[in-house]
Formats: C-alpha cells, structure tokens, sequence
C-alpha cells in the first residue's frame, strides 16, 4: 500500500525538502490581559503550494500552541480565516506564501472588527447587518405547498444574482472599506450586496422592504464607490458594483 | 456555580442538517426557544463544501422514477442500507428541493426555467440536482439566509459541546464552552437534534473541513449511545494532490477521464457499463489497483497518484459548470484544467456510520435525535452514492426538527438536574485535559494517529494492517499529550484541539475493531484477505458500545424490504 | 428627510452648480482675469439682475451641497445619538448662515446700497 | 478610534497606496470637496468687502493678489476641476452607469466595476485638474 503520510500532513503541508524559509510575524493581543498587541515572529519552511494559514497552523503545531485563529475549511468556502496579510485583507487559506514575494509574512487581525483575540475577530455585527437587510426570497408562497414545484428561472435569470450569491461572509469586504475604518453604523458591503443578491433574484418580490431599510442615514449612501471591497473580496461578489445597482433603483435610474 | 442557559431544544451542529432541522422546529413550534450551537460560526460549517450534488428524483416525466433512486442507493450500499430508510429518503427528496427553491436556492437551470440535474457516480438516471459546482455552499447559504426569518431560533457561535446529560432515560442538557470567553456552561434542554456532521479528519488525507473531527460521535458514545457501522469509509476516487481538496465526482459526471500512464480509460477494466461513473468504492480500488500494478503516475512529492482529464470539455464548460474546482486547481494546485491534466488519489470522504437512530432519527436516549452525517440511521450501508448525503441531511433535518419540536412542546422536564454529571464532566475536561501534564506534542501525536488510519485503514485492508493500526493507535493513547499549554481562557483553541484528539482516540478504534470483525468484503470495506462479501455472516450491521477498557461490539439486523441481495455489477 | 432625498438634492445641487460654476468662472476668464476683478466691473455685475440672481442661485446650491457634504463627512467620522444630531443641525445652521451672509451682500450691492 | 473596537480609523485613508487608483480618487474627493468648502466659505466672506466700497474691496483685493493667494487659487481650481470632473463620475457610477453587469465570476476574479472606463474616468479627472491648474497660473501669473 502506498504512503500518504507526508503529502498531506494534515493542516499542514510537510516541508518534504523545502529549502525555503519565510519570516512569519503573527500579531499576538488579548484584550483580556494585555495593553497592546505584539509581534512574534517565527521563521517557517514553505513550499510553492503552502498557504499562509498552513504557515499558521505550522506555529501552533510546533512552537507556540497558543496562537489564537480562526479556520476550517482551507479551501476558500466558509470564510473563516480572513485576516490582514502583509496590509491587506485576505483569507489566509487562499494566499499561498509563494505569491506574495516577500521573506517576511506579516499577519494581523482584520480591521474594523474587534479582536477576540490574536487573529480571531468578532463577526457579530456582520451577522446582525446582513441579518438585518432580510436576506432571504420574500414572498407570499415562500413555504412549500405539498405537490407545488419550482418557482421558474431561466439560466439567464439566474446570471443576474449569481455572482452576489457567492459571499462566504468573510468579512474582507468590511475591512477594507474606508467607511468602515471609521463608520461603525454603516451597513458595509458585505450586507448591501446581499440586498441587492436578493432584490436581483427574479422569484423575490421584497424590493421596496429592503430598498426601505438601506435608505437610512448609515445604510447606502455612505458608499462612495471606493472599490477597495471589490478588491479585495476573494470569491468575485463586487460588492461595488451591487451597491451602485442597488443605489440606482433608489435614484431613479432603473426600476 | 456553574454558568447555566435554557433551551426548549437544543440543536448541537449547524450543518445542513443542523440548520434545516432549526427551521423544521421553528415552524413547527414558533414559541419554542430553540438554540443551535457549533463549535464553529454557524455558517462555516463543513457542509459548505460540499460541491456536486443532491440527488432527487424531480423528473417522473422524463423517465426517472422514485423506485430507481431506492434501487441504485441500495445496490450502491452493497444491500446493507436499510431499504424502508433508503426508501424514505427518495420518497421525500423532491419536495425539499422544491422548497429550497422557494427559500432562495441559486439552483443551475435547464434553457426551459426548471432546475437542472446532472449525471452521478451509480445512479441510472441523472438525478444530481445541482447549483454550479458549490451546492452544499449554496444550500448552506439559503438555510442559513431562511434562518434569520425565524425570531425564535438563537445562534451559539463558536461554543464546543462536550457532554450530553441525561438521566439514564431521558434528555436534560448539554455542557459547553464558549471559545471567546472560555466559559464552562450548562445548557439544559428538553430536546437535542446532534447533527456534528462526520469525523473524516481521522484520516491526515482528507477532503473535510479541519474541523471535521469525531467530538460529536464521541459524546454520543460516552452517553451510552452505539456507534453503527464506523468501519465504512468512504474514500473519494478524485482528491488533488498535494493539498487532498475534493474534486467533485461531478468532473466525471459531466465527461471527466481517468487515465493511467499508459493514457488508458482504465475503468473499462472495472466497470465497463458505468466506467468513470461506476460508485466511489470501486473506483477508488480500481485506481488503487492500477497503482499497485504499476500503471499510476507519481507526484512531485512523492506520493503514487492517477490523473484526472478534464481538457475535452473545454474551457467554458468547465468555467460554468466546474467553477469552483477551477478555483480549487489553479489556485491549490497551479493547474487549469482545460490545459492539463490533475493529479489524483483516493482521499478520506465520508463516514457511512455514526450515531445509531432508528428510521426517524431517534437514538437510544429519549429526547435525542440524530441527524445529518453524524446519525447512522443506515441510508447508505456499506457505501454511500455521491450526491446522496446533502439529501439525507436535508431530509433527516427535516424529520427529526419536526419530532423534536413535537417532542419538545409536549414534555417537561421533572427530574432533579443531576449536578454530580456535571461536575465529573467538567472534572474530565478541566482537571483531565485543561490542567493535564505531560510533555508530547498533542498536535504530533494527532498527525501520527491520522497518519496511521491513512496507511492501516485505507482503501484496501487487511487483518495484519487493520491489527497493527489497532495497536499503534494504543501506543499512542498511553503517551502523555493530554495537557493544554495554552493557558488564557479566551478563544483557546489548543483546549478544543486536545479535546478532539481525545475524541479521535474512542473513535478510530472503533473503526479499527469493526474492520477487523468484519472478516468480509462489502462497500467501501475491501479486504485482500477476504475479498468477497459474505452474506451469510455479515449481513448485519456493527454497534460499538461504550466502555472505559475496550468497546463492547454487537451486532444489528439489516432491514430488508423488498432487494433480496444480488451480486453488485457496474 | 429620507436619506435618499437629501442625496438627491446633494447631486441636483452639483449637477446644477456645474453649469452655473461654469458660466461664474468664464465670466472672470472673458473680461479678462485681473480686469474682471475691478471694483467697478465687479459692482457692474452684481448690479445686472440676472447674474446677481444666478449668483445668488449658487450660493445656494453650493452652500446646500457643500455643507451636506460636510454633514456626510462628520456622520461618517463619528457616531452616536447626540454627536449625530448636533452635526445636523449644526450644518443645517451653518448652510442657513452662510447663505444669509451671502445674501446680504448680492442684495445690498444690488440695490446700490453700498 | 477606540482599541476595542479595532477600526482603522482615518490613518486607513491616509495610505491608499493599498487599493488602487480607485481609493485615491476617493481620497482626493474628500479632500477637494472640504477644500472647495473651505474656500466657498472665505470666498463669500471675500467678496462681501464690496460693501465696504472701492477702498475696503481693493484693499482686500490685494491680500489676496499676492503670490500665495495665486498659489492657493490654482490649487482652488485644480480642487474644483477634480471634484467636478471626479464628482460627474460618481455620479453615474451611483447611478449604476458603466459599473459592469452581474455575471458569472471566473477566477482569478476581476471586479467588473473597477473597470476601465472609471479609471479612465479618474485618470483625466487628474489630469484635467492639472491643465487647468496650469492654465490658472499663467492667466495669473502671465500678466
Ligand atoms: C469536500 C466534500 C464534498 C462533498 N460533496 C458532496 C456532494 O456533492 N453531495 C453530497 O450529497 N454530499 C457531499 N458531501 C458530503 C456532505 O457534505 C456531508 O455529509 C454533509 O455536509 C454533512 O452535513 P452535516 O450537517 O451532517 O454536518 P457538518 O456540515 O459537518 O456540520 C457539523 C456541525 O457540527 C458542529 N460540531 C461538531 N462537533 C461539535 C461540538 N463538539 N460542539 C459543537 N458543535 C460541533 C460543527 O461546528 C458543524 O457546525 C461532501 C463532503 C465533502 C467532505
Ligand atoms: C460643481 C461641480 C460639483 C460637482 C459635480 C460635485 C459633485 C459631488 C458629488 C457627486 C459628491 C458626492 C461624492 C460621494 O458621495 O462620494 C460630492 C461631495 C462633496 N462636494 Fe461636491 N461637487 C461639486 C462642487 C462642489 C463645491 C464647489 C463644493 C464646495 C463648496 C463641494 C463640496 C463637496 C463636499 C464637501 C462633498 C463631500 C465629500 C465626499 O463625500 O466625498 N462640491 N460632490
Ligand atoms: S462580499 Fe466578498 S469580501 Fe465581502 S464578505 Fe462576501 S465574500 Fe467576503
Ligand atoms: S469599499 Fe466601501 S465605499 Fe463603497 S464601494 Fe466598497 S462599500
Ligand atoms: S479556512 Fe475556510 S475560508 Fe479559509
């Protein structure tokens, strides 16, 4: 029987001959106890393939059990590990150590959301925001029926909110918004592109709800169309481009 | 004193099932103060990666019937599924895509408006209803949207149950941590739904979420609940190297190649009726096959792989329908599948046991049920059909939200709280875990133990193998790891890390005692040394039971309704 | 007011200050930039009705978009009942004033009061 | 901003080397507009010296024809061909003008409304304001 045991050392790539080292420097802070937060900083082997989190994870294995991160997936699906890499906001397990060109990997938490501590931020009110825009199909006969069958939608239809349905909720979005870094009342981008996922979706009929609950003094107009959430968002939604559509119905523009 | 919350039912896991069990009961009972508690924030769950399909029959008129779903998961289960459970599964499949439709779901569409469904491992109809290529992601995502329409259901983010609490009969609570806090809570309950998915990570080369471990079984198995069935693994044909990410079956069901190194279609040798389509358990011992008899490729780092084409479907095919493992490839692997070909290997995938429940998701304790990948209610036998795991969550979701919410508005609780299961809970993990000394890497020996199952308990078994993975597996519990170095309180993940090596420890042994029992080839279970299936004395079903020396072993009759067991053929 | 109407005044403001800003600096640029800043060539202006009106209209609409502007800045600095409540109105009072102060003197200069 | 919080706070604005040109022209709007704002304000203070008569409007005239006064007032014109220019852009981009249509993302992901077209957008908003810039320092200057 063949060997697996050191492909996929598990949560970690083995360095099998890596002769390459990177210098990770991982952001440690607990509010509980500490003033400020503090760099470590910990010299890891990579591959071409090894991810930041791996890098990550690699510490918590072998020097310090203590590093504080939030993950699961490690394939870019749950949106767990999102957190600033080298100055911007991006997940951990989609940014391969080899892409950033640097000796020295820099981790902190992302901004604009409380640390819990280290890497692990507080997602609370990302939840409540995008809870708040009624992310979900409103209409009278939302619940099934017995023998009804599909609300019909052509493909075509389908390519009108698609690409928004894609958000994993990792927050980068919210990071890097300059509203945001200042506006903790502001709805984010995170939770307008779901406003307009839905309101694009030809089976919903919520439109004038929700364009009602974003028309608020911290809802869409404090979007001035920065673009950094599209950016940096690592799954395609352009929140950007949701919130401008979205703003056009409440201008006039489209109907 | 022990920090306490109050639940009417308590739902431990916020997969697909988890999630569609809280809207079940939200329904059902909407004064019912219900709370879903994961060790992780509810929408990360492992289900969200879940990428090709959910079966259904949806298109009677077009030739699919009810029956052949039955018929193909029973014969995919090597006739080990109990068929009035398998049954059941089809029969209710239809109408909950229907409603997740009308919740949200971003289902892909034929040209005519209807939802599309594409071709699956063992079916005869192609019934994989799906959305692009991230179905479980979308599914999450619509259940988790549905959700928040619900006032009555409350969201426990990142908290980690440890124990179940029960009288002997009936259900009272749970005890949990909240990671952020590290606070040690009670949460009593008159119901519980577990639905903490399956524990593929007891294997180092594995398609699951890193937080895929066994806790939950385990805390089953410490409240005298069986384990049924642990031996069946699934081991996914199409994991890529080097990272063990899934390639979805769905690659081959919309035309993907396997090839050796002699460039060979070798599934002509196997399964020439289905070839690539034939179920995961007999590609993935065709491929191993070819990797033993020297026609398989090796990767740059070393390891034996096969290699997957996807190059003739072309790029925008691939694009609109395989989006995700595009993604998955050039980013992980720094391959585009309409240029080259990937390299492949059968990869830890899905666990066929779990939670033993009758029909109804019901376990042996009252007031608990079971759900999702975690329960065992024995829909897939010896080896599950791609696609039809996200339709059992869904289903089970459903059934058991109902019952517990019916179960929930109709009891109360009299019973005293017995204080002494929690302070022995808590002395177990506070003074034996927390607290614990020793001087092993607790991360080292998890990587050896995984290791271990990934070469001991792989694809093809034997008893020599099966007993020398049984013994390392003790080795290794006898070394000191049981201690926490971390020691804040907030967001202590080397404490939850430890308690799921703990976990992994019960678990892998069962799996190991049972595939050593099991003197059979059957589904997903192949043994060199005993390569037929053996009707007349294993027709059954495996129970583990729990016991602090070794587990006690039984025994549990199949279902069968109306498929006598005929010899499988693809 | 519904966030959305002041927004909309916010851009009908600018769209309309385009033009009239427009008409504002060619005036300074055609007479000549020095000359045009004459005192007797500045009264002659505000003394021609229609372009102390047009005057008189971007003051408005300038003050309206510019102190809203202000407002939305402010908003996004820094939160809270109060603090949201004094920027408001403080901008409101502000616009107000502003244009009053600006009032005064298109209207006294252009009834020769000066 | 408060530590519990975490916010960027404005020091985020003030790099946005980070995210393109498309935060700089957002940066740049924020600064033109409280610029403009600012002379706004000094400009109606400015010309009520009128009614102070000939005397009191020349005397202030010259405060301000001064070579810092023409400095400021290029810089003036540059704000405002910028924040105008800029503003026509947002304007439709809010109105969701030119931000691209929704469509199936492919990797590697390309935002479709950090289009081309907005860049160009932004690019000859700068470059507008500077022409005009200039222009405004050789009338001024030129005489
Ligand atoms: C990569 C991959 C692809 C797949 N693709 C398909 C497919 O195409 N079609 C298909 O039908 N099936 C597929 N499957 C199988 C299917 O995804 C899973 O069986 C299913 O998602 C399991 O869902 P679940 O709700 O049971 O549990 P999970 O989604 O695994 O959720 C478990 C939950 O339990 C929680 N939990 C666990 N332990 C604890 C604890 N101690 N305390 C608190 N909470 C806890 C977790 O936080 C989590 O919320 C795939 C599986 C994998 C690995
Ligand atoms: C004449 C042409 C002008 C146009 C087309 C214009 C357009 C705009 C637009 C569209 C915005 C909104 C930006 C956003 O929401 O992101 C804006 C903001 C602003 N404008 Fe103007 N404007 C003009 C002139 C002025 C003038 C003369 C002033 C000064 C009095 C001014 C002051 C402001 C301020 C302070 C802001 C807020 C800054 C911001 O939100 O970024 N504008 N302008
Ligand atoms: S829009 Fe993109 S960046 Fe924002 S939360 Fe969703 S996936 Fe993340
Ligand atoms: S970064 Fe912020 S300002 Fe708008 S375009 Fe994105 S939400
Ligand atoms: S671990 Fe899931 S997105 Fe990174």
């Amino acid at each position: 029987m063949a060997q697996v045991s050191g492909i996929a050392d598990e949560q970690t790539s083995t360095p099998l001959s890596s002769s390459n080292t990177i210098l990770l420097r991982i952001s440690r802070f607990n509010p509980e106890h500490d003033d400020s937060s503090q760099f470590m900083e910990f010299t890891v082997p990579y591959e071409r393939w090894t991810t930041v989190l791996e890098a990550i994870l690699d510490v918590k294995k072998h020097f310090d059990h203590s590093v504080a991160v939030r993950y699961s997936c490690r394939q870019a699906t749950c949106g767990s590990c999102g957190m600033m890499i080298n100055g911007k906001p991006r997940l951990a397990c989609f940014t391969k150590i080899s892409e950033l060109n640097s000796n020295v990997v820099t981790v902190e938490p992302m901004n604009n959301f409380p640390i819990i501590r280290d890497l692990a931020v507080k997602f609370e009110r990302l939840f409540d925001t995008h809870q708040k825009i009624k992310p979900y199909l409103i209409r009278d006969d939302s619940e099934l029926v017995s023998d009804e069958r599909e609300f019909l939608q052509s493909p075509e239809e389908v390519e009108q909110y698609i690409q928004f349905a894609n958000c994993i909720k990792c927050g980068l979005c919210n990071s890097a918004c300059p509203t945001m870094a200042t506006d903790s009342s502001f709805v984010g981008p995170q939770a307008l592109a779901q406003a307009y996922r839905y309101v694009a979706d030809s089976r919903d009929k919520g439109k004038d709800s929700r364009l009602k609950i974003i028309d608020d003094s911290h809802g869409i107009w404090r979007c001035h169309f920065a673009g950094s959430c599209s950016q940096v968002c690592p799954k395609g939604v352009d929140p950007a481009m949701g919130i401008q559509l979205l703003r056009g119905y409440l201008l006039g523009f489209r109907s | 004193m022990v920090e306490s919350l109050e639940f009417d039912l308590i739902i431990c896991g916020s997969g697909l099932a988890g999630l569609r069990a809280a809207i079940a009961a939200a329904k059902k009972g909407p004064n019912l103060k219900i709370g879903v508690v994961s060790k992780v924030q509810v929408m990360r769950s492992h289900s969200v990666s879940a990428e090709g399909g959910t079966a259904a029959v949806l298109f009677e008129e077009e030739g699919d019937t009810i029956e052949s779903h039955v018929y193909d998961t029973v014969k995919g289960s090597d006739f080990l599924a109990d068929q009035d459970v398998a049954e059941r599964l089809c029969v209710e499949m239809p109408q909950e895509i229907h409603q997740l439709d009308h919740w949200g779901m971003p289902w892909s569409r034929r040209p005519d408006g209807r939802i599309d469904q594409r071709n699956f491992g063992g079916y005869s109809f192609p019934r994989a209803t799906y959305a692009s290529d991230k179905v479980g992601f979308f599914e999450m995502q619509t259940l988790y949207d549905t959700c928040q329409k619900f006032e009555n259901i409350e969201y426990l983010n990142e908290w980690f149950v440890s124990s179940i609490i029960h009288d002997g009969k009936k259900f009272m609570g749970v005890t949990a941590i909240e990671l952020s806090s590290g606070t040690f809570y009670t949460i009593k309950g008159k119901a519980l739904i577990i639905a903490t998915g399956g524990a593929g990570r007891l294997y180092s080369f594995s398609t699951y979420a890193l937080s895929s471990t066994p806790d939950g079984l385990d805390m089953g198995l410490r409240a005298g609940m069986a384990l049924k069935d642990m031996e069946f693994v699934q081991f996914h044909p199409t994991g890529i190297l080097p990272s063990g990410i899934l390639i979805t079956e769905g690659a081959r069901g919309e035309g993907g190649y396997l090839l050796n190194n002699k460039g060979e279609r070798f599934m002509k040798t196997y399964a020439a009726g289905k070839m690539e389509l034939a179920p995961r358990d007999i590609v993935s011992r065709s491929i191993m096959t070819e990797i033993q008899e020297g026609r398989g490729f090796k990767h740059e780092t070393g390891v034996d792989c096969m290699k997957l084409d996807l190059r003739h479907l072309g790029d925008e095919k691939i694009k609109e329908k395989l989006g995700g493992i595009r993604e998955i490839s050039i980013k992980f692997s720094g391959i585009d599948p309409a240029d080259d070909l990937l390299d492949i290997r059968p990869v830890c995938h899905y666990m066929m046991g779990g939670l033993h429940t009758n029909i109804d998701g019901a376990t042996e304790i009252q007031g608990v049920w079971a759900a999702g990948e975690a329960a065992c209610n024995s829909v897939h036998g010896s080896n599950r059909l791609g696609a039809n795991s996200t339709s059992e969550c869904i289903v089970w979701g459903k059934i058991t939200g109902e019952l517990a919410a019916e179960y929930a508005m109709n009891n109360t609780s009299s019973n005293p709280w017995p204080h002494h299961l929690v302070s022995a809970e808590e002395k177990r993990i506070y003074d034996g875990i927390f607290r614990g000394n020793g001087d092993v890497n607790p991360y080292e020996i998890r990587q050896q133990l995984t290791d271990t199952m990934n070469e001991k308990a792989y694809v093809y078994r034997n008893e020599t193998n099966l007993v020398e993975g049984l013994k390392k597996i003790r080795e290794l519990k006898k070394q000191t790891w049981k201690h926490v170095d971390d020691k804040a309180k907030e967001y202590n993940t080397n404490f939850s890390n430890v308690m799921e090596l703990d976990s992994m420890f019960r678990v892998a042994e069962i799996v190991l005692l049972g595939a050593i029992n099991r003197k059979e080839s059957r589904g997903a279970h192949a043994r060199t040394d005993y390569t037929k299936r053996d009707d007349a004395n294993f027709l059954h079903h495996t129970l583990a039971y729990y016991d602090p020396n070794e587990p006690i072993m039984k025994t549990y009759p199949v279902t069968i309704t109306k498929y006598q067991p005929v010899e499988r053929k693809y | 007011m519904r966030e959305s109407t002041i927004m909309k005044i916010h851009y009908g403001t600018a769209l309309a200050a385009v033009a009239l800003v427009a008409v504002h600096i060619l005036m300074r640029l055609t007479q000549g930039f020095a000359e045009s800043l004459e005192y007797e060539s500045v009264l002659a202006n505000y003394k021609f009705i229609p372009y102390a009106a047009m005057l008189e209209l971007i003051l408005i609409l300038l003050a309206v978009h510019g102190f809203n502007g202000l407002r939305v800045i402010l908003l996004e600095l820094k939160q809270g009942r109060s603090y949201e409540k004094a920027v408001s109105y403080g901008c409101l009072a502000a616009m107000i004033a502003l244009i009053a102060y600006g009032s005064r003197t298109i209207i006294m200069t252009n009834m020769g009061m000066v | 901003m408060t530590q519990d919080e975490h916010k960027e706070g404005i020091k985020g604005m003030v790099n946005p080397g980070r995210y393109g040109i498309e935060r700089v022209a957002y940066w740049l709007m924020r600064l033109s507009g409280l610029g403009l704002l600012a002379y706004f304000i000094g400009h109606i203070y400015e010309t009520s010296n009128i009614l102070r008569g000939q005397v009191g409007w020349t005397e202030f005239l010259e405060l301000t024809q001064t070579t810092e006064g023409h400095a400021i007032l290029a810089i003036v014109i540059a704000m405002c061909v910028f924040h105008t220019v800029n503003g026509i852009r947002v304007m439709l981009g809010h109105g969701g003008i030119g931000v691209g249509k929704p469509a199936r993302p492919d990797y590697p992901y390309d935002p479709a409304s950090q289009n081309y077209r907005h860049k160009i957008g932004i690019y000859s908003a700068i470059v507008l304001a500077a022409v005009a810039m200039m222009y405004g320092l050789a009338v001024m200057f030129g005489e």
